[in-house]
């Protein structure tokens, strides 16, 4: 066997995968402890989702899905955080949270801990609650817009509902003004489409991880999502708010290494047309 | 008699259940309450679905004792260890209840940060497939990097607010290719999932009746 | 009698089904005429190339069970199993098949024998060793994959079936270590991974077709037309419309709200 | 000042993060052991919200005199004659109905959802009385959503045939383009994830007393569990 001597081409395109991880590790570590502070555009669809919230009449019931995954948690949860803030600062709404994943209600109270609602003056049971992990995903979704009671009498803390004001008049998909959803699985944001939208109109805003963006948005185009928008957005959300927290601060982070992403794909290139040309042809 | 009742009647139950719940959907008949009728077998699914849930660690209790009980080399203490980690869950979540301190306690120590962990890993794996894999090596792939660099663009904040000009781009890259083509898969795979529920329903699909006999394939 | 806003829908639920259950009639009689599919057509220059390096051929069929809702793409993933097997019994190349479902084992053993046989080379297929049970855990049968990758080098790598977040992990690997590579899934998230790194892919739905064209299975070849004809129906429908808009009249949209 | 319970929470779930990352560059014992504690904790929280589901609504619409839930309970019970090897086939009972709801609750709203919206919304798209960028843009918008369409289209092969074949490029380039940005979505996904472990390292773990000595020291033990094991420097293993 001949032993080929390796071209700069070669081993530009052989760099290995540890030394690509360490680069990796550096650019997100670099700007975490040096904060730069970039600026952050507003996008269309989250001014969008501003806007319905705050839209919505004095008096209105929101229901909302904790229906992500601790996986997803460092996208999702800073969106639902911003947005509870959002709607306890409009104040005069109410928001009925239920769960279809089953980390839903840990993850629930993780997000409460950060809003700290007394600060608005909110209380458990009457401004909000959370009625339980449900199974079943889309049965759970079927089963809560025709009956909540006929579903489940009780919140996730074992307290019968009717114990609760916040609930008086409140059963059915009917009783609510909008449906929102923060998730990690298609099963769910694609279910609240079929099991609400489709049955009872329900306005409905979606909040997904960013790769499942992209399924998602026929449905947006088709009218049966109101504002689509990905977990990784929380920063905008964030500002419109004016409660910068998590999400803000990732937005140095995510710079610097989309910008190294975008430099891999150009060197990766390089190596490869630099191959091709020089003759390297296998 | 013996297969109808097997293999036939589950189909049957299917058959009807399903079609309870398209009829409740589309048509109103005078005298027949479909609605309660549908909300109730609704919610006995709910809790039916939470019994399977007992599936996974029932599972993991048979195929890992067995490594337990061969002593696999490498692989039994592990085995052990896993089998310990679902008795602590269920030890504390049923007698504590899971919205107590200690479970939560739990849960943050351990599945929180763990899936956390595990989901982001693959974002090492896709920073070497973008550097070795992302190649222009014909239209299709030149295609799929122009609008893959575009849209990483949009996406750091920084370069969005430095290099506006991107972000109409990435709004129409999003609005009018990315939606067009997902709405025509979606439109495929809508079909896709129909003619899967009609299969299930006449039987044509038995995957969830488990293991068959050879009477029962022949049936 | 009907709802109203849902007496459309429901006509196309009826239209649907008998379009499914023709489809299905008229395969038993005469199997439907496929199209070329590039990813399968690619299979034989694969398999040669696997006999020219003397490397094995790898498979895999992904995650997911025989009992859920994945069932259709593993049922496809294992007919171009069996169809990929003989060819590697034809050219005289080993080929591995690495198992995620522990259930699935003798039915892909029984599949793999079959292809070999009438191939007319029984004797060549060695079970133990060409269908290897890696682990019932995600990652951990990434990472045996992955090992397995490394040590054999194989010289072509197939994955059809239902992938999860290991898809980029796998075609990562393969690649770096030079394997031709054929990918197709039905889910959404992971064709992005599959588009990026393989050299030929079977996008959504096509892993069906191929799995009804290779499997000669005229329930789910007829459910493949039954659909196919729905296909054309939504394109009419899309295209009337599209003209109707242009021409002022909402008359299509309007009936399809009804 | 956290608690002592919190602290070993904050520990317990560094370590955890560190050695499941571990795995991106070679394969470790204690990988191995973080990845069986993930696995037997997935299966122990989904069987811990099961009984939670079971008690808390079952349950509690038994003793609120919906007594017919009991015949529920029994079906729920049957469910694990799936892991007999004679009765199995007891468990198809309470399976088919789960499967008979699935594909109800499927059927009836797919057909609306991912159908006819999708037609109706297309239909409905605008080439004329609207500005030229628009009607250029919903003029691609439509021909990749007809193409696509089409491409899928598998048993009549004439409709690809000759100049036809066009129409299966245009819908391949229209879905390449999607998956590009599925795929540059992904990676914001992931760097997302990715940020929030290391923010919880950074912020919350290294500022504990010992976090700092810890890191060093669980990294060279990391790295001294991926070398294999004959090339140790320590111990010697007997060839």
């Amino acid at each position: 066997m001949v032993k080929e001597s390796k071209t700069i081409w070669d081993r530009l395109e052989d760099i290995p995968r540890e030394v690509l991880y360490g680069i990796l590790i550096i650019s997100f570590i670099m700007p975490m402890l040096f904060p730069i502070g970039f600026p952050v555009p507003i996008s269309p669809e989250v001014q969008r989702w501003y806007n319905t919230i705050d839209n919505l009449p004095s008096g209105s019931v929101i229901m909302v899905d904790f229906g992500y995954s601790g996986g997803g948690e460092p996208e999702l949860g800073p969106m639902a955080v911003a947005v509870y803030h959002h709607i306890f600062k409009k104040g005069g709404i109410k928001v009925v949270a239920m769960s279809t994943s089953n980390e839903g209600t840990l993850l629930f109270d993780k997000a409460i801990a950060e809003i700290n609602p007394s600060q608005y003056g909110k209380q458990y049971g009457v401004d909000y609650i959370h009625i339980g992990y449900i199974t079943g995903t889309e049965s759970a979704m079927a089963a809560v817009g025709k009956s909540i009671r006929a579903t489940t009498t009780t919140d996730y803390k074992g307290t019968p509902l009717d114990q609760y004001s916040i609930m008086n008049g409140v059963n059915e998909a009917k009783d609510f003004a909008l449906l929102i959803c923060y998730t990690t699985g298609g099963d769910q944001s694609e279910g609240w489409v079929r099991q609400w939208y489709t049955t009872y109109q329900t306005p409905y805003l979606c909040a997904v991880l960013a790769m499942m963006v992209p399924t998602m948005l026929p449905y947006q185009k088709a009218g049966q999502i109101v504002s689509l928008v990905s977990g990784a957005q929380a920063g905008q959300m964030e500002l419109l708010v004016h409660v910068p927290a998590r999400g803000i601060k990732s937005a140095d982070v995510i710079t610097i290494t989309h910008l190294l992403c975008i430099a891999l794909v150009v060197v990766g290139n390089i190596a490869y047309f630099g191959k091709k040309f020089s003759g390297g042809k296998q | 008699m013996s297969i109808v009742f097997k293999r036939t009647l589950p189909i049957v139950i299917v058959f009807a259940t399903a079609l309870l719940f398209i009829l409740e959907f589309f048509v109103t008949i005078p005298g027949i309450d479909f609605k309660s009728a549908a909300t109730t077998v609704n919610n006995w699914g709910i809790i039916l679905t939470a019994f399977t849930l007992a599936f996974g660690a029932v599972n993991l209790f048979i195929f890992q004792g067995r490594h337990i009980l061969r002593r696999t080399k490498g692989q039994w203490p592990f085995s052990l260890w896993m089998l310990i980690v679902i008795v602590i869950f269920i030890v504390i979540g049923v007698s504590s209840g899971v919205s107590s301190g200690q479970y939560t306690w739990l849960y943050s120590a351990s599945y929180f940060a763990l899936s956390a962990t595990v989901y982001s890993s693959l974002g090492f794996y896709m920073t070497s497939g973008i550097y070795r894999a992302l190649r222009a090596k014909n239209i299709e792939s030149g295609l799929l990097l122009i609008v893959g660099i575009i849209a990483l663009a949009r996406n750091a904040p920084a370069v969005a607010a430095g290099l506006p000009i991107i972000i109409p781009w990435e709004a129409w890259i999003s609005a009018v290719p990315t939606t067009s083509a997902q709405r025509g898969i979606m439109i495929g795979a809508a079909l896709g999932a129909l003619a899967l529920g009609i299969r299930t329903m006449i039987g044509r699909e038995t995957g969830f009746l488990g293991k068959l006999t050879e009477a029962e394939k022949g049936g | 009698m009907f709802v109203t806003g849902r007496i459309f829908a429901l006509g196309m639920l009826v239209v649907i089904w008998v379009f499914i259950l023709g489809g299905m009639e008229l395969a038993k009689r005469a199997m439907p005429t496929f199209r070329k599919l590039a990813g399968l057509d690619a299979l034989p220059e694969m398999v040669g190339r696997a006999a020219e390096t003397g490397k094995p051929v790898h498979f895999t069929t992904g995650l997911g069970e025989l009992n859920t809702n994945m069932a259709s793409q593993l049922v496809a993933g294992l007919s171009v199993l069996a169809y990929v097997s003989e060819l590697c019994a034809r050219d005289g190349v080993r080929i591995v098949y690495s198992v995620y479902q522990s259930q699935v084992m003798p039915l892909a053993t029984e599949l793999m024998k079959a292809a070999y046989t009438s191939a007319g080379k029984p004797e060549d297929f060695d079970a133990e060793d060409q269908v290897r049970y890696m682990s019932g855990e995600q990652f951990a049968y990434a990472s045996a994959v992955q090992g397995f990758a490394e040590r054999e080098r194989p010289a072509a790598n197939i994955m059809i079936g239902p992938f999860y977040a290991e898809s980029m992990l796998f075609a990562e690997t393969f690649y770096r270590i030079g394997s031709i590579q054929l990918a197709g899934t039905a889910r959404g998230y992971q064709i992005p991974f599959f588009a990026v790194v393989c050299d030929y892919l079977l996008i959504a739905e096509e892993i069906y077709a191929a799995g009804a064209y290779l499997s000669k299975d005229p329930i789910l070849a007829g459910s493949i037309r039954g659909q196919d004809v729905g296909k054309l129906l939504a394109l009419v429908m899309m295209i009337v419309g599209i003209i109707l808009t242009a021409l002022g009249s909402s008359a299509l949209i309007n009936l399809l709200k009804m | 000042m956290a608690d002592f319970a919190t602290i070993i929470q904050i520990w317990l779930a560094a370590l955890f993060t560190i050695w499941i990352y571990s795995i991106a560059f070679r394969d470790n014992v204690f990988f191995k052991f973080a990845e069986h504690t993930f696995v037997g904790a997935a299966a122990g929280h989904s069987l811990v919200m099961g009984v939670d589901n079971i008690l808390r609504i079952g349950w509690g619409n038994f003793i609120g005199g919906n007594y017919i839930y009991i015949i529920v309970f029994v079906l729920g019970v049957l469910l694990f004659t799936r892991y007999h090897s004679n009765y199995y086939w007891v468990s198809r009972f309470p399976l088919a109905v789960l499967v008979g709801i699935g594909v109800g609750l499927m059927m009836r709203t797919t057909v609306t959802s991912e159908f006819i919206a999708q037609i109706q919304s297309t239909a409905g798209m605008k080439l004329l009385g609207v500005d030229t960028w628009t009607a250029f843009s919903n003029l691609v918008f439509i021909i990749i959503t007809l193409s696509v369409v089409y491409y899928f289209i598998f048993t009549f092969p004439k409709v690809h045939g000759g100049k036809l074949g066009i129409i299966s490029t245009i819908a391949k380039y229209g879905m390449m383009a999607a998956f590009g940005y599925s795929f540059a979505n992904t990676v914001l996904s992931r760097f997302n994830m990715i940020f929030g472990r290391f923010d919880f390292i950074m912020n919350t773990w290294l500022p504990l007393p010992y976090a700092m000595i810890a890191l060093p020291v669980a990294l060279i033990l990391l790295i001294y569990a991926m070398i294999p094991a004959e090339r140790r420097p320590w111990p010697k293993t007997q060839k």
